[in-house]
C-alpha cells in the first residue's frame, strides 16, 4: 500500500458540456493539504467527482486507501472514510439539529471517537440548539453542523469545500481555530479555499488550481512571502499567458 | 465511387419504398375489401388525426397531454347535436362543432400552460376526465347512450357500406393536417413554439411570452383533434361519452408513443398499427391489451423515437455502412469551429448519486 | 429553476390574481351553506334531514379513509422519488383481487390482507428496480413507463379474474352493523373500521416519520438526497423500500375497496385518478395534504351527489373536479404543496 | 460624459434573512465596457439577475435607456434592447444554429406569432447568417445546437445575444469552461464589437475581464466597494486583501 492517503491521477472531469478538470493529478497524504484558486477553477467539481456525487462527470483514477472509488456510488465513498462538507453547508431543512447527528448510520458512528456527545463537546453552541431546526440556524452555526456530521462517519480525510464562504470574519476566525483544533486531533483535512488567510492558517502543503489544473504546489510559508504569486493566482490580475 | 452509387440506390430505394407505401395506401378501397376499408381505413385514419394532435404538442411544444381526447368529443358530440337533433346542414355543424373544440382548447391551453412535464400530463388528465363526466351525466348529448344515426354530408356517402368516399376524403384532411402542421412547424411560430420546448428561460431572454405562446400551440392543436372527432363520429355514425373516456385517452396515447412522438407522421404510423391489431389480433388472442402493453413499454424503453424513429434510424445506419464518404455529416459532425476544442471527449463513467 | 419560475409568475399581477381565490372562497362558502341548509333546514326531529345527513356524513368520512390509505402511497412515492407511479391504481386493484383469492383459499381476512400487502408490494418494488431506478430523473419518461405498465397489468388481471364485478366478504367480527346510538341509526361496521385503519396508517406514518432514524433519512433524502447518500446513507435503499411501502399500501386501498364497494375491470384508473386528484388538492408530496385532501374529496363527493337540486344530480362526479380547480387556483401548488 | 445606458440607485434584494444585494448604485455610460468584479458570494450574480430582469429588487430603481424599468420583466427590458447571456449556455438544443439566431432576431423586432414566411423573414435570415459569421460559426449553420462542442455553444450564446443588435450587453461569465486558446479568441471578439453596444461583464478570469473591462466595479458581500480603472483596482490594497479573504470590512 502506498503512504498516500488519497491519490488523483489523470482525472478528466465534465460539467454538462464544459471540460472542467483537465487530466488533473495531485496526492493528499497524513499532512492536511489546502487547494486554493479563485472562483470558477474547478475546486468544488473536484470535489464532487471525489465524493461521487452529480452532476459531474469525471473519467481517470481516484485511489483512496490504495482502492479505485471513482465510479463507486458516494455511499460507498464515504464508507470508506471520505467525509465532505459541501460549499454552501446543504444542511436538510426537515431536520432538527438533533436529527441531522442522530440520522447518520451507528455503524459509521461507532467505528471511531466521534460520538454525537464528542461533536456536542467540540460545539456546545449545537448542543444549546439542538431542538431547534437546521434550517433556522445561523450560517456559522449550520457550518459547525456540516463538519459535525461529517465527523460523526469517522472519516479518515475530511474534504471542506469552502466553508469560509459567506460567513463573517469573526466567525472565519473560528471556524479556522476548529479547523486546527481538528487536525491537531489527528484528523486529515483536505480544505478547499478562496479564502488565502484561512488556508494557510489550517493546512501547510497548499496545491493551486488554475484552469482545472494544479498549477503550483507550495506551503503556507512560501505563498504568504511571494506577494506576485498570490496576486496572479488569487487576486485581481490576469494570470497571464503561462 | 462505387460506395456512392450504392448509397444513390439506397435512397433511391427508401423513396421508392415510400412511395409504395403512398400508393398502396391510395389504393385502399380498390385493392381491400370493404370490411377492411371501413374497419382499419376510416378507424386509423380519425385515429391517426387526433393522435397527431398529441405528437404535436408533444413533439414541437414538449407538451404530453391527455386532453386531446377531451376536444376529439367535444367537437364530435357537439356535431353529432346539431345534425341529428337540430337538423343542421352537416358542414356546418362539423364547423361550429371544431370551433368550440378550439375554444375549449384555448381555455384549457392557457390553465396549463403554466405546467410543465409530469404536471402538466396530470392537469390535461384532470381536463380528460371533467369532459368526460360532464357528457356522461347530461341528457342533452344522451349522456351514457350516446348520440346514434349521425351521418356524414351526403356527398360523403354512407361509411360502412361505401366507405370509399368517406376513405378518401379523410386521407385528403390527413394529407392537409399533416402538411399544414409541417408548413407551421417551419414557420416563426412553429419556431419559436420548439424554442420553448427547449428552453423556456431562454425564450423569455430573448423577448417571448412563453406562456402565450404554450397557449396558442394548445389551441392550434385543438382543431385538430376537434376535426378528429367530426370525422370519427360520422365513420362510425355515433358518438358517446364512452368515446372519450380515460382508456381511450390513453389509447391515443399509445398509438402516438408507439408510431414516434418525435414525427408527425408516426401519429398515423401508431393508429395504423394499433387499429390493424385491435382488428385482427382480438382473433387469435384474447390478450390483446397486454401485448399492446409490452410494446408500448418496450417502445418506451429502447426507442423514444417510436417505429418512425426507428426506420429512420435503420435508414441513416444502413446508409454509413453501405456509401460512409457520401451521407452529409454522417461522419464529420464534430468539426471544430474556430473556438472549438479538438473534439470534446465523451464523459465515461458518471458519478452517481446511488 | 428560480428563474423559470419567475418568468411564469409575472403574468397575473394586480386585480387578475384577486378574483379566482375570491370566487374560489364564495363559491365554497356558498356550497357548505347549500349542504347545511338541506340537512338542518327541516330541524332536528326523527323526521327530519338529520339522519341522513349523518349517514352521508359517514359515508363521506370512510370514503375519504380509503382514499386516503390509496393516496398515501402515492403521494410517499412522489414524495421521496420524484416519481408519478400511474401504474398506482393497477396495483390497487391487483390487492384487491390478490386479498379475494386468498380468502377464497380459506386464508381469514386480517392475513389474507396482510398477504396482499406484501405482494402487490413486491411487485411496485420489482417494477421500480427493472423499470424505474435507471431512469431517474426522466419523470415524462417514468411516467410513460409506469402507463404501460397499467396497461399490462390491468389486462392480466382481466384474464385472470374476469370482468365480473366481485366483493371481498368482511371478516365475521366486522360483518354485522354497528348501532350509532342516535336517531335508531345502524351503520356497516366494516366501513368504520376502514376509517379506524386510515387514522391507524396516518398514525404509523407519523410516527415513523416523525421519531425513527428511517424517518429522518427520509426527509433527508427529500431534501437533498445527493447529500445524503454522501452521508454514507444508501438512498437506494431507502428508495427501493419507499416504493415498497407506498405500493403496499395501494394494495391495502385495495383490499378495502374490495370488501365495502366491489372489485371490478375500470376500478384500477377509477381509483388512480380519485388518488392524483387527492394528492393534487393536497400538495403533492405532503402527507398532511393527502389526509386533508381525502377528506375534502370523500365530503364532497357524497354531499354533492345526495343534495344537488335533481336536475343536476348527475353532474356530482364533475364537482370534485371543479373542487380541484377551485384549490389550485387559490393555491397552484395544492393546499399544503411546496413551492419550488 | 455620454448619457448613461444603464442607472440603478440604492438596489437592494434580501433573501430571507440573508441581504445579497445592498443599496448598489451602478451608472454606465453609452459604449463603456464594464466589468464586475468580487470574490464568490459578493452578489454579483443577484445584481446580474437584478439588472435583466429575471428577479425583482427588495428596493431600489432601475433605469434603462432613461426609463424605470424596475416594475418590467426580462421579456420587456429585451425588446428595449438590452440582451444577455447565461452563466451555463441556454441554446435551443433541438433547433439549429441559424434558426436559434433567426428566433433571437424575431424576438425583438417582431413578428414572432407569424404562421406565414414574408419578406420580413428573410431580413431576419440574412441578421442570423450575418452574425454567425461575427462569431465565426457560418460553416455549423445547418447543425442543431444541441449537438455543438462546449466552445461553439459559448460562442452561439453570444451570437444569440447579439443579434437583437442590443444597445446592452449583459455576459454572464463568458468564458466559463473554455480552454486557454478559446478564452483569447472570446477576449477578441469582445474587443472587436462595435461602440455602439455597451457592455457589462460578470467575469472570474481576471485575463479577459481586465483585457476588455475600462472600468472595474468591485463588489463584496452584496455592496459596492470600489470602482475604478483596471489599473486602479489591480493596485487597490484593499480589493487586494478582500480576494484572498483576509480583509475586515
Amino acid at each position: 500500500m502506498s503512504d498516500q492517503v488519497l491519490e488523483i491521477s489523470g482525472v478528466d472531469a465534465f460539467y454538462g458540456s464544459a471540460h472542467v478538470l483537465q487530466s488533473l493529478s495531485c496526492s493528499v497524504g497524513e499532512r492536511t493539504t489546502g487547494i486554493i484558486g479563485r472562483n470558477g477553477m474547478g475546486k468544488s467539481t473536484l470535489c464532487n467527482v471525489l465524493m461521487g456525487l452529480p452532476p459531474a462527470k469525471a473519467r481517470g483514477s481516484i485511489r483512496f486507501g490504495g482502492e479505485e472509488i471513482l465510479g463507486r456510488p458516494s455511499y460507498d465513498i464515504c464508507r470508506r472514510g471520505l467525509a465532505f462538507v459541501p460549499q454552501g453547508r446543504r444542511i436538510f431543512s426537515s431536520l432538527t439539529t438533533d436529527e441531522h447527528l442522530r440520522m447518520l448510520s451507528r455503524k459509521l458512528a461507532t467505528r471511531g471517537k466521534w460520538t454525537v456527545d464528542a461533536v456536542y463537546d467540540l460545539y456546545p453552541r449545537l448542543a444549546e440548539r439542538r431542538k431547534v431546526g437546521a434550517a433556522q440556524l445561523s450560517g456559522g452555526e449550520q457550518q459547525m453542523l456540516a463538519i459535525g456530521r461529517a465527523l460523526l462517519t469517522n472519516p479518515k480525510l475530511l474534504i471542506m469545500d469552502e466553508p469560509s464562504e459567506g460567513l463573517a470574519p469573526t466567525i472565519v476566525e473560528q471556524l479556522t481555530e476548529t479547523c486546527r483544533t481538528l487536525v491537531s486531533e489527528g484528523v486529515t483535512l483536505l480544505l478547499v479555499e478562496q479564502n488565502l488567510g484561512m488556508a494557510t492558517a489550517v493546512a501547510d502543503r497548499l496545491l493551486i488550481m488554475v484552469h482545472g489544473e494544479v498549477a503550483l504546489e507550495t506551503t503556507s510559508a512560501e505563498l504568504l512571502a511571494d506577494d506576485d504569486a498570490q496576486r496572479r493566482f488569487l487576486g485581481v490580475e490576469p494570470a497571464g499567458a503561462h | 465511387m462505387n460506395e456512392g452509387w450504392m448509397s444513390r440506390a439506397l435512397s433511391l430505394g427508401g423513396r421508392g419504398a415510400l412511395a409504395v407505401v403512398l400508393a398502396v395506401v391510395a389504393l385502399v378501397p380498390v385493392l381491400c375489401s370493404t370490411f377492411f376499408t371501413s374497419q382499419v381505413g376510416l378507424t386509423s385514419l380519425s385515429l391517426g388525426i387526433v393522435a397527431v394532435s398529441l405528437t404535436f404538442l408533444s413533439g414541437y411544444g414538449g407538451m404530453v397531454s391527455l386532453a386531446q381526447t377531451a376536444l376529439f368529443g367535444v367537437a364530435g358530440l357537439i356535431t353529432a347535436k346539431l345534425t341529428v337533433d337540430a337538423g343542421w346542414n352537416g358542414w356546418v355543424a362539423a364547423l361550429v362543432g371544431v370551433l368550440a373544440a378550439t375554444a375549449v382548447g384555448v381555455l384549457f391551453g392557457a390553465i396549463s400552460s403554466g405546467s410543465v412535464g409530469i404536471y402538466f400530463l396530470v392537469i390535461t388528465l384532470a381536463f380528460a376526465e371533467i369532459t368526460y363526466f360532464f357528457f356522461a351525466a347530461v341528457p342533452t348529448f344522451g349522456a351514457h347512450e350516446g348520440i346514434n344515426q349521425a351521418k356524414p354530408p351526403a356527398p360523403l356517402g354512407d361509411p360502412v357500406l361505401h366507405p370509399s368516399a368517406m376513405y378518401y376524403f379523410m386521407l385528403v384532411v390527413s394529407v392537409l393536417v399533416f402538411l399544414g402542421l409541417r408548413y407551421v412547424s417551419r414557420t416563426a411560430f412553429g419556431l419559436a413554439l420548439q424554442g420553448v420546448r427547449d428552453d423556456p428561460v431562454r425564450m423569455a431572454a430573448l423577448g417571448y411570452n412563453v406562456r402565450l405562446h404554450r397557449t396558442l400551440g394548445f389551441a392550434l392543436a385543438a382543431p385538430v383533434a376537434g376535426i378528429a372527432g367530426v370525422l370519427s363520429t360520422w365513420s362510425n355514425t355515433r358518438i358517446s361519452a364512452g368515446s372519450i373516456s380515460l382508456a381511450v385517452a390513453i389509447l391515443v396515447l399509445t398509438a402516438a408513443v408507439i408510431g414516434g412522438l418525435n414525427k408527425l407522421a408516426g401519429a398515423w404510423v401508431g393508429a395504423f398499427v394499433y387499429t390493424i391489431c385491435d382488428t385482427y389480433m382480438r382473433g387469435w388472442t384474447d390478450r390483446f391489451a397486454t401485448y399492446l402493453g409490452v410494446v408500448f413499454l418496450v417502445i418506451v424503453l429502447v426507442s423514444p423515437g417510436g417505429i418512425v424513429g426507428v426506420l429512420t434510424s435503420a435508414g441513416t445506419w444502413l446508409r454509413r455502412r453501405v456509401g460512409a464518404g457520401d451521407v452529409p455529416g454522417a461522419g464529420t459532425s464534430g468539426r471544430p469551429g474556430p473556438l472549438a476544442e479538438p473534439a470534446t471527449p465523451v464523459p465515461v463513467t458518471g458519478g452517481q448519486s446511488a | 429553476m428560480a428563474s423559470q419560475q419567475v418568468t411564469t409568475r409575472r403574468i397575473a399581477p394586480g386585480l387578475k390574481a384577486r378574483i379566482a381565490p375570491t370566487l374560489a372562497v364564495v363559491l365554497g362558502a356558498l356550497g357548505l351553506l347549500g349542504v347545511l341548509w338541506q340537512a338542518f333546514g327541516a330541524g332536528f326531529g326523527e323526521k327530519g334531514n338529520v339522519p341522513t345527513f349523518i349517514l352521508i356524513t359517514l359515508n363521506g368520512l370512510t370514503l375519504a379513509g380509503l382514499l386516503f390509505i390509496t393516496a398515501s402511497g402515492l403521494t410517499l412515492i412522489f414524495g421521496l422519488l420524484r416519481v408519478t407511479n400511474l401504474a398506482h391504481g393497477a396495483l390497487f386493484l391487483l390487492g384487491g383481487y390478490l386479498g379475494l383469492t386468498f380468502i377464497q383459499k380459506g386464508v381469514p381476512w386480517l392475513l389474507a390482507a396482510l398477504l396482499a400487502m406484501l405482494a402487490t408490494g413486491v411487485v411496485g418494488l420489482v417494477m421500480h428496480q427493472l423499470f424505474l431506478r435507471w431512469n431517474q430523473g426522466q419523470d415524462l419518461r417514468q411516467a410513460l413507463i409506469t402507463i404501460a405498465l397499467s396497461l399490462i397489468l390491468a389486462d392480466q388481471m382481466l384474464a385472470h379474474f374476469g370482468a365480473t364485478p366481485t366483493a371481498i366478504v368482511p371478516p365475521d367480527f366486522l360483518a354485522s352493523p354497528t348501532n350509532l346510538g342516535v336517531y335508531s341509526l345502524a351503520y356497516p361496521t366494516f366501513r368504520l373500521a376502514m376509517l379506524v385503519g386510515a387514522l391507524v396508517v396516518g398514525l404509523l406514518f407519523w410516527l415513523v416519520i416523525k421519531r425513527t432514524r428511517v424517518g429522518m433519512v427520509m426527509r433527508a433524502g427529500v431534501d437533498d438526497s445527493a447529500m445524503t447518500s454522501a452521508l454514507g446513507i444508501n438512498v437506494q435503499l431507502v428508495f427501493a423500500g419507499a416504493f415498497f411501502v407506498g405500493s403496499a399500501l395501494a394494495g391495502l386501498g385495495g383490499v378495502f375497496a374490495g370488501t365495502s364497494y366491489s372489485l371490478a375491470p375500470g376500478q384500477d384508473q377509477a381509483f388512480l385518478v380519485y388518488a392524483l386528484v387527492v394528492v393534487i388538492l393536497g400538495g403533492m408530496g405532503s402527507l398532511g395534504g393527502a389526509a386533508l385532501g381525502a377528506l375534502l374529496y370523500g365530503l364532497v363527493d357524497q354531499y354533492s351527489s345526495a343534495y344537488l337540486p335533481a336536475a343536476y344530480a348527475n353532474l356530482s362526479a364533475l364537482l370534485t373536479f371543479v373542487l380541484l380547480a377551485l384549490v389550485l387556483a387559490v393555491r397552484p401548488t395544492g393546499l399544503f404543496g411546496k413551492t419550488r | 460624459m455620454s448619457e448613461h445606458v444603464l442607472q440603478a440607485r440604492g438596489l437592494t434584494r434580501r433573501f430571507g434573512g440573508v441581504v445579497a444585494v445592498r443599496e448598489v448604485d451602478l451608472e454606465i455610460g453609452q459604449g463603456e465596457r464594464r466589468a464586475v468584479l468580487g470574490p464568490n458570494g459578493a452578489g454579483k450574480s443577484s445584481l446580474f439577475n437584478l439588472l435583466a430582469g429575471a428577479d425583482t429588487p427588495t428596493a431600489g430603481s432601475i433605469e434603462l435607456f432613461g426609463t424605470d424599468v424596475t416594475a418590467l420583466g426580462a421579456r420587456q427590458r429585451t425588446r428595449m434592447g438590452l440582451s444577455r447571456t447565461f452563466q451555463t449556455s441556454r441554446l435551443l438544443g433541438g433547433l439549429t444554429v441559424e434558426d436559434n439566431l433567426y428566433l433571437a432576431a424575431i424576438g425583438v423586432s417582431g413578428g414572432r406569432f407569424r404562421l406565414l414566411r414574408g419578406s420580413r423573414d428573410a431580413e431576419a435570415r440574412k441578421r442570423a447568417v450575418r452574425v454567425a459569421e461575427s462569431v465565426g460559426m457560418t460553416d455549423r449553420l445547418g447543425e442543431p445546437a444541441g449537438e455543438l462542442s462546449h466552445g461553439e455553444q459559448r460562442q452561439l450564446e453570444i451570437g444569440l445575444a447579439l443579434v437583437a443588435e442590443p444597445r446592452l450587453l449583459l455576459l454572464d461569465e463568458p468564458a466559463a469552461g473554455l480552454s486557454r486558446a478559446e478564452r483569447q479568441l472570446l477576449t477578441a471578439l469582445l474587443l472587436g464589437l462595435e461602440r455602439d453596444v455597451t457592455l457589462l461583464i460578470i467575469e472570474h478570469d481576471m485575463d479577459v475581464a481586465l483585457t476588455v473591462a475600462e472600468r472595474v466595479t468591485m463588489m463584496y458581500e452584496g455592496a459596492v466597494i470600489v470602482e475604478g480603472t483596471p489599473a486602479e483596482i489591480r493596485s487597490n490594497q484593499r480589493v487586494h486583501d478582500l480576494y484572498l479573504g483576509r480583509a475586515h470590512v
